[in-house]
């Protein structure tokens, strides 16, 4: 793989002469796309008006000849083989109108590549060559830079400096806390009140028939609602200490009671 | 204003004025001569051509100056007001800042043990610097105490401020409330007694606070 | 040599000279304007007189450069010979690295997918990274079709360094634009079969052969 960083880069060193060996190391190039690409500037002719044939043909041969030295060949490398071969035999054999795309359009497609590619390449090399920052031209050494110094100027308006005032009083104030008295069934009631009706009952009884009815100042939904917990609290009481049998047949059915049986 | 005219830069000028700016440090000129490669004698030269350039740039607002023998260009001397330059931004006071400021406006003179008192909750010391720095608040003494803390007054830039002929005019409380410009509080949070702003100079007798001894 | 004449450098002219010359950083004529407390309309005034000094500057050995809308002085390219560092030397980019970077400036902005389209081959992940890392490319979004690509264009620091007043002088821009060798790698274009292994997570269709059944 090419690294990174690699000092003995240099573009134009590609289309020099090289002895054959190292020629064929494939590994010299990035893919196929740049080994065509390099085959394409040795024909030393315009990508414009280059040969696909004579493209294909150069590059059919470098991978035989590397494949007859043994070299390890990339997939990808031998996969563009195929391609290309299909490529020729594509544009050599009479015409198949019904083939999209036409084989000179794929050839027509392949050398756009190659001149994309190539183009981008040529731009690089020009690019690493301009007059670059920091290698030949230079900013100033020592600038005294720039300082701005920020300087606040406060803004607050009558209505902020008032309510401000009045929030930091009231929050200061003594606080005072008053719980309302709130009317509830204490528990002992709600025993004494469940376990003397299960004295009475003949079967199962639902928890909800123990309550208070809701005349007589029992009409308060909070007062019903403590009534309820109590009596439940009241019932389980009553259950541990084996005075009540308790049964629920269903997730949140209806909870009754009754009298052990002795 | 005339100039002289400014020289054509021929190649010495331009490398060493190049060389120059480009430098992290002041140069000599024998050092300059010694980097262009103009060799042992080369350093009248550049002498020389010292002396042209710093006439050249004398009218701009950059200059070619010697000290010591060593040369640098810098920013012509009536200008560093340039390298330096103020910003004012427009801010607005935080929540903290404005309690404090308005604590201070209702109870004149007082001490930050007392503004934390009433506040009941401790205050930075960069908050009363920003209302020292936005020249609304000022050290008016200190209370003669154990411990002599400093106390702090509103001045007339902030009576300017907030278009108030006097401290008078600040509503109190009840008038706050009436005015509906309180924040709703649950009636049974707040107990009996939310009066005018207490006055003058007693000493809340509920401090708690960190640095003035009590 | 004759050279047109410098004009006499008036307060604005000196002052945005110093501005510049002691600035860390290339500033935009507004930035200067802003500076020199010129106002926002000072703009138009600081570009025409940075138009002058430009032309002062043209014969001497420091240049007042323009670098997408951001202005600097540097020192003149051809004495590039006098004041390279060797010390400091780039280092080289490797040649992967450079191509990638060339088509992110001529086809900006542009994914992954589209770089490995036009070079054939994948592109290592450290190679946009040090691109990145170099400042000279950024991540700008993502391109709205499936898969949501990250897209990369230049930065301003690579006009800065390649000396660019813009995009548009990037060497040759126009005749391969006028060729159509920038537009859009378009997947219809690009037929089967040229083999270039498939990036991770972006999907073009028109890079693979494997998995693409005919």
């Amino acid at each position: 793989m090419a690294t990174l960083f690699d000092d003995e880069w240099e573009v134009e060193d590609r289309t020099g002469a090289r002895d054959d060996k190292l020629y064929l190391e494939i590994e010299g190039w990035e893919g196929p796309l740049d080994l065509l690409l390099d085959l394409a500037r040795r024909q030393k002719v315009d990508l414009r008006v280059i040969s696909i044939l004579q493209l294909v043909d150069a590059y059919l041969t470098y991978i035989e000849e590397a494949e007859a030295l043994r070299l390890e060949l990339a997939a990808d490398y031998l996969v563009m083989a195929a391609w290309l071969a299909y490529l020729k035999s594509a544009l050599l054999l009479p015409r198949d109108e019904a083939e999209d795309p036409s084989p000179e359009e794929m050839a027509l497609r392949l050398q756009l590549r190659l001149q994309r590619l190539g183009a981008m390449r040529e731009a690089a090399a020009r690019l690493m060559a301009r007059d670059r920052l920091g290698r030949d031209v230079f900013l100033r050494g020592a600038p005294e830079g720039l300082r701005i110094e920020r300087k606040s100027s406060w803004r607050c308006e009558w209505l902020d400096l008032v309510r401000a005032y009045g929030d930091v009083r009231m929050r200061s104030e003594p606080v005072v806390h008053m719980v309302r008295e709130r009317m509830v069934m204490t528990l002992d009631s709600a025993i004494s009140r469940v376990s003397s009706m299960l004295g009475v009952a003949i079967d199962w009884m639902d928890l909800r028939d123990f309550l208070p009815p809701a005349h007589d100042g029992w009409a308060d939904p909070r007062l019903r609602r403590s009534a309820l917990a109590s009596s439940f609290v009241a019932a389980l009481e009553l259950a541990r200490t084996g005075r009540a049998e308790i049964v629920q047949e269903e997730t949140f059915g209806p909870v009754r009671l009754r009298a052990p049986k002795p | 204003m005339t100039t002289a005219q400014p020289h054509t830069p021929d190649d010495v000028s331009r490398a060493i004025e190049a060389t120059l700016f480009a430098s992290e440090q002041p140069l000599t000129a024998d050092q300059i001569a010694l980097h262009l490669g103009l060799g042992e004698s080369g350093g009248d030269g550049v002498r020389a051509t010292l002396a042209e350039l710093e006439r050249d740039y004398e009218p701009r607002g950059i200059r070619l100056v010697q000290r010591g023998g060593r040369w640098h260009f810098e920013t012509a001397p009536d200008l560093a007001h340039l390298l330096r330059r103020e910003k004012e931004e427009l801010r607005r006071l935080s929540r903290a800042a404005t309690e404090v400021l308005a604590i201070v406006a209702y109870h004149e003179p007082v001490s930050r043990a007392e503004i934390e008192a009433i506040r009941g909750v401790q205050t930075a010391k960069g908050t009363l610097d920003v209302l020292l720095e936005a020249g609304w608040v000022r050290v008016a003494g200190r209370r003669e105490v154990p411990g002599r803390p400093v106390i702090y007054a509103t001045t007339p830039a902030f009576l300017d401020h907030f278009g108030l002929a006097s401290r008078r005019e600040l509503p109190g409380i009840d008038e706050l409330r009436a005015a509906g410009l309180l924040d709703p509080v649950d009636e049974d949070m707040i107990g009996a007694g939310l009066g005018a702003p207490r006055s003058g100079n007693e000493k809340p007798g509920f401090l708690a606070i960190e640095d003035d001894p009590d």
